[in-house]
């Protein structure tokens, strides 16, 4: 049989998979560009401690591999008493690493603002953490829009190990159908297929923000 | 003229998989176990030199089916979705699907207490065919059916889940369950059997028939001499004599 | 675990960074060349430029490793595993880095150039000696974080029978059905790898900070 | 007042102004930038009403000491009152103020930048009724319908929907004096407000500024618009090399500077 | 000489400059914008030695007009000739030049920048040397004497090691002009050379400009510095909405202007 019919046989199992990739990654990369916001304050505050805890973290994350982080987290977690499914864990372990990148490119975009704007916030009465939501964060995330869109599409790329923690995502699907069927190309065309239209919708997502942040620029 | 292309190329190029113990793994960068050492025993004298690639499953089946590779001399359990896109040389073991649980786990002390059970399996392997075969038995006795199958890219996750407790049985074939089970008595145990036996086979792509019947020839002298029979006591520390002669 | 494993695990570190490193060295001038032939909107090419961009992206690179492997003899090109393995992940680099030059080159000061142009340099000049000087600066945190991104998706060659750091641990806990330990010590390798990689750019970016601030 | 006002180098105001109250009162400011002084030692008085100017060459330090004033540069040394009460530091001792407490303060002193640092983010309204609703906490509606009439005061009622990209660099300088003044600050403080503006867009910002000026606001402009400051300004002082090198009215320092420094620089000026 | 020359409208030159050559025609010179159109057949003739200055309203073309001249910007329609030859087009057809046609005719034109577009990664001597030794290809030493000449002309011959973000404004300029020189250009093309300056930095770099212009250099230059066109421009040109408006000695524009338009814009710039 022609390996794309049995593909199209299998829809509903690689349909669900790509459901699950979606959700994974939408939902990390959301979660992650909001506490990324805390993480880059952190990085970009004053103090003596605080950045520096925050750059740890944000180094280490970057210079471990997701794929091991991800299997340290499934199963070496439970070990110190934290057990969690392998869907949470999943995204806990997306999402984990994923700030790390989210606040460095927060970051960047952060510094690169006039220092003027941030200036006339103060002078008008603007401290603290109002200052950082209403003046700060609107201009950054127009500027960064395009390095989240990027990193988003990073998010849906780690996704794929997670099938070694036995998530059903995209990959997992196209390979649990490959190792059935044997119809390898079949399966792994359409899940770039699937997975091409998902990072398409993000960068005409991006593009939409962009539209918007042009306005503004 | 399959058979005559590996002749005129002087080499035979197979794929094994790296991570299947007691049938194929890696020991200090070396290949080893049962396929590996059967391999070399029935090429020793074949009129063409052997290069094996060792290689994770994943990549296995596409190198077949395209031709990269001549055959996949790896544990290939026989079924017949594989059969229609794959020839199988003669059986090299049998197999017969189990369950695995840990030890002293109480609850589980016969097959049919899987109802309402998580077990863990490899994804898209014929255990987990014949596991869904074994569920829909026990729905049709008036079980349940178990409560979640798992499904695992490869076997170490799966077993370190079942250490960890988030599985309540890991479904394999019988040997490779048992060479776990004794390399870590305290941890594991092996249980009953969840499917008739099934051959375990080399595999080519459709359209090598000489090949096949080529190593079908090997594979036969070496059990009428009893050397497979060796190798199978050494590997799996039991033999089977009354596999057929060619998978039909 | 015995010592022949971590050794076997350091000896799949050999590999992934010659790999890596292949890959880098590679994937700049490839993207590079992509960003430019998008930056200078060549019509046909363009348009090339931005489908392998665009779907090179949003493969995952176990996937196009095996398309390159074994979908490649069928027309004709029959590579060894190696090469196999340096061709997906220099395809795959290459692609992020081009979107990188392409920012870059997109925030290139226009008078700057148009200054080129008015003083009679050609295209190819203005390139070289005003544009490249400049935005290797500007290019290099971003693709330093590239870098560190493929280094760290490289174990996606394993697929093709690469033994690189990750798959090296896979095979150590499949014999000794304890993954963790071994699994601990790739992770320190590749913290490693990357981390030099992190490190030098922070070196050179601080030299180039004392430089501008010599400058300024 | 202040104890200090004795020593004020800077408060030969004519007789009839020294009655009005004291609004804002530098003294001894000083910042050093590295080994670099920049700031040595100025005091300031400006009372209700007054449009005091700053002018001097370029690094003389007048955008510092603007900015010293809001505490947005915070001084080595020296006090700054506003309406009698400490900015930057708390009262009594040398305790630097909180966050909270310097934003309290800061929001009597209305500001307007060199390069409008006009919020992009936020239509023209938005950034005029920013700091009123999230800042001094008014109502929505009242801060809308004061923004507006701002807005219209600088002639800019029909764009108040647009981003402020979409608007000249006169345009913008407006917004940012309307967004100033919907603070109702007690003070004004401007940091060369024209000098980013192609010449043919200077002439609107000036004229919304005399108008101010005119209507009695109390102001500090730091300006290289000698015209305005000859035609504005109640008092001219003149810094160098940051210290106040010549203050007085506008007619008799530019009519007859007293100090070589300030003739050359108005010399400069002249010819061009 | 161009048989347009005849319908040129800005010829109106003094008797004995007519015998002097042509160094630029420029014929029905049109742009536009999508719908916008930004010039809308211009004319221009400069003969050797003249300084022409353009003048205008923001918008109204000057730039986009000078930008054409050595087709750093592609008009729609029209012809450019530099000393006789074809700018941007094949002599004859209207195929356009290749690169490396376009590229060797305007190593003819200098051109200085309003924002300087020094390279940053160049020293001063670096940047003034580039174009002679990398696009004429001059011997590096010849190049080295003739930029230490030029810098030394315009006063900065110490500064010649260091990188252009070490300068001020005016400097930047005097070695945008130092640059542009080196190329022994026949033509010069300065846009707003002094409006990114501070206001005390403009007169050295106008100090340079009018040297150049009374050693007899051939320069086309648009400005907001009327005093500058007053002194030192042959004629002075003036545009609005991408047409010429008026045009003259400057002596004649600046004492009597003709049109409505030129006076009103004049009348902006006198007042403060
Ligand atoms: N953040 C800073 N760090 C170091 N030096 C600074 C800083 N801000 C200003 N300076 C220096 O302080 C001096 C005064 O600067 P200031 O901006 O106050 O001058 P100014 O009178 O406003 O000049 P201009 O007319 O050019 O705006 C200058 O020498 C400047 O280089
Ligand atoms: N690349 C472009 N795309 C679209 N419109 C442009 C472009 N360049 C210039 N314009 C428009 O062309 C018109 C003339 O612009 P130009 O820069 O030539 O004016 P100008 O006389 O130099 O003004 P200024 O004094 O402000 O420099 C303006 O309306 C401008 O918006
Ligand atoms: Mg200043
Ligand atoms: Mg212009
Ligand atoms: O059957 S396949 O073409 O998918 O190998």
């Amino acid at each position: 049989m022609n390996g794309f019919a049995i593909v199209w046989e299998n829809r509903q199992e690689l349909f669900a998979g790509f459901l699950n990739t979606v959700l994974l990654s939408i939902s990390a990369a959301v979660i992650s560009v909001i506490l990324g916001v805390f993480v880059a304050a952190a990085l970009m505050s004053r103090g003596r401690i605080l950045p520096r805890l925050a750059g740890l973290y944000v180094d280490t994350m970057r210079c471990v591999p997701f794929l091991l982080f991800a299997y340290f987290i499934y199963f070496g977690l439970p070990s110190a008493g934290l057990r969690l499914t392998n869907w949470s864990s999943g995204l806990l372990a997306l999402t984990l690493y994923n700030i790390a990148y989210m606040a460095e490119l927060l970051r960047a975009a952060w510094k690169g603002l006039p220092s003027e704007t941030i200036e006339a916030g103060r002078a008008f009465g603007f401290h603290g953490a109002g200052l950082i939501r209403r003046i700060i964060l609107p201009p950054v995330f127009f500027s960064a829009v395009p390095m989240i869109g990027n990193q988003t599409i990073q998010i849906v790329k780690d996704s794929a190990f997670l099938t070694i923690i036995t998530v059903a995502e995209l990959t997992h699907a196209a390979t649990s159908i490959q190792t059935t069927y044997f119809v390898p190309f079949a399966s792994f065309v359409s899940a770039i297929f699937l997975y091409w239209i998902l990072c398409m919708t993000i960068e005409l997502g991006v593009a939409a923000v962009g539209h918007v942040a042009h306005a503004r620029r | 003229n399959d058979l005559d292309a590996v002749k005129a190329a002087g080499t035979l190029n197979v794929a094994t998989e790296d991570d299947f113990h007691p049938f194929e793994f890696v020991e200090d960068g070396k290949p080893t176990g049962y396929d590996t050492e059967l391999l070399a025993l029935v090429t020793a004298d074949a009129p063409f030199k052997v290069n094996q690639q060792i290689m994770p499953w994943a990549g296995i089946l596409p190198g077949v089916t395209t031709g990269k590779y001549d055959m996949a001399v790896t544990a290939v359990l026989v079924t017949d979705e594989r059969k229609t896109t794959l020839d199988f040389a003669g059986p090299v073991a049998e197999s017969t699907t189990y369950y695995m649980t840990k030890v002293g786990n109480d609850a589980i002390k016969s097959a049919s207490d899987l109802n309402g059970k998580t077990v863990g399996i490899q994804a898209g392997s014929a255990m987990l065919t014949q596991f869904k075969a074994f569920d829909e038995k026990l729905k049709a006795d008036g079980g349940t059916g178990v409560k979640e199958i798992v499904e695992y890219q490869s076997y170490p996750e799966a077993y370190q889940d079942l250490a960890i407790g988030r599985t309540d049985a890991v479904i394999n074939t019988q040997i490779n369950l048992q060479a776990v089970a004794n390399e870590k008595s305290d941890v594991f145990a092996v249980g009953e059997a969840v499917s008739d036996p099934v051959y375990i086979a080399w595999a080519t792509a459709k359209g090598n028939e000489k090949l096949v019947e080529f190593m079908n020839g090997k594979l036969m002298e070496a059990r009428k001499d009893g050397k497979m029979y060796e190798l199978q006591k050494k590997w799996f520390g039991t033999t089977f004599e009354s596999m057929p002669e060619a998978i039909k | 675990m015995t010592w022949t494993d971590v050794l076997s695990i350091v000896q799949g570190a050999l590999f992934t960074v010659s790999l890596s490193l292949a890959s880098i060295v590679l994937g700049l001038p490839l993207g590079l060349g992509v960003a430019l032939i998008r930056w200078s909107r060549m019509p046909i090419f363009n348009g090339l430029a931005m489908a392998y961009v665009s779907i090179v992206r949003a493969s995952p690179a176990v996937t196009l490793a095996l398309l390159i492997f074994f979908a490649l003899p069928t027309v004709g090109l029959s590579l060894d595993p190696i090469s196999a393995a340096i061709l997906t992940l220099t395809l795959s680099t290459g692609a992020f880095n081009a979107e990188i030059w392409r920012g870059v080159l997109l925030s290139f000061p226009k008078d700057q150039l148009d200054a080129a142009a008015a003083f009679g340099m050609r295209r190819g000049q203005r390139f070289r000696r005003i544009v490249l000087p400049q935005i290797i600066h500007s290019a290099l945190p971003a693709l330093v974080s590239e870098m560190t991104l493929q280094i760290k998706s490289s174990p996606a060659v394993a697929v093709i029978g690469i033994v690189d750091i990750t798959r090296a641990a896979m095979r150590v806990g499949a014999r000794t059905y304890d993954p963790l330990p071994p699994f601990a010590v790739a992770l320190v390798l590749y913290s490693f790898i990357v981390w030099i990689f992190v490190m030098a750019q922070r070196r050179i970016e601080r030299r180039r900070e004392a430089e501008l601030a010599a400058a300024a | 007042m202040s104890p200090m006002h004795a020593a004020d180098t800077t408060s030969a105001v004519a007789p009839e102004d020294a009655e009005r109250p004291v609004v804002l009162t530098a003294h001894g400011v000083t910042k050093t930038f590295g080994t670099n002084i920049v700031l040595d030692g100025l005091d300031l008085t400006v009372r209700k009403g007054e449009t005091v100017c700053l002018l001097g060459p370029s690094g003389s330090g007048k955008s510092t000491f603007l900015r010293c004033l809001n505490w947005l540069e915070r001084p080595d040394s020296g006090t700054i009152l506003l309406s009698g009460e400490r900015v930057g530091l708390r009262a009594g001792g040398n305790t630097p103020m909180s966050d909270r407490e310097l934003a309290a303060i800061r929001t009597r002193i209305g500001m307007v930048f060199q390069h409008f640092a006009l919020w992009p983010h936020l239509t023209v309204l938005q950034n005029v009724m920013e700091a009123p609703v999230h800042v001094l906490k008014r109502g929505r509606e009242e801060a809308r319908a004061e923004a507006e009439a701002l807005l219209e005061r600088v002639g800019l009622a029909e764009k108040k929907d647009q981003f402020p990209s979409r608007l000249s660099g006169g345009q913008k300088q407006r917004v940012g004096i309307a967004r100033a003044l919907a603070m109702q600050p007690d003070l004004l403080l401007f940091d060369e407000p024209t000098s980013a503006l192609d010449p043919e867009l200077v002439g609107e910002v000036l004229a919304v500024m005399k108008d101010l000026a005119s209507e009695g606001r109390t102001m500090v402009v730091v300006t290289h618009e000698m015209a305005f400051a000859r035609d504005v300004a109640s008092r001219v002082i003149f810094l160098d090399g940051g210290r106040i090198v010549e203050s007085g009215e506008p007619e008799a320092f530019f009519g007859a500077p007293k100090t070589d420094r300030a003739r050359q620089f108005l010399q400069r000026y002249s010819k061009g």
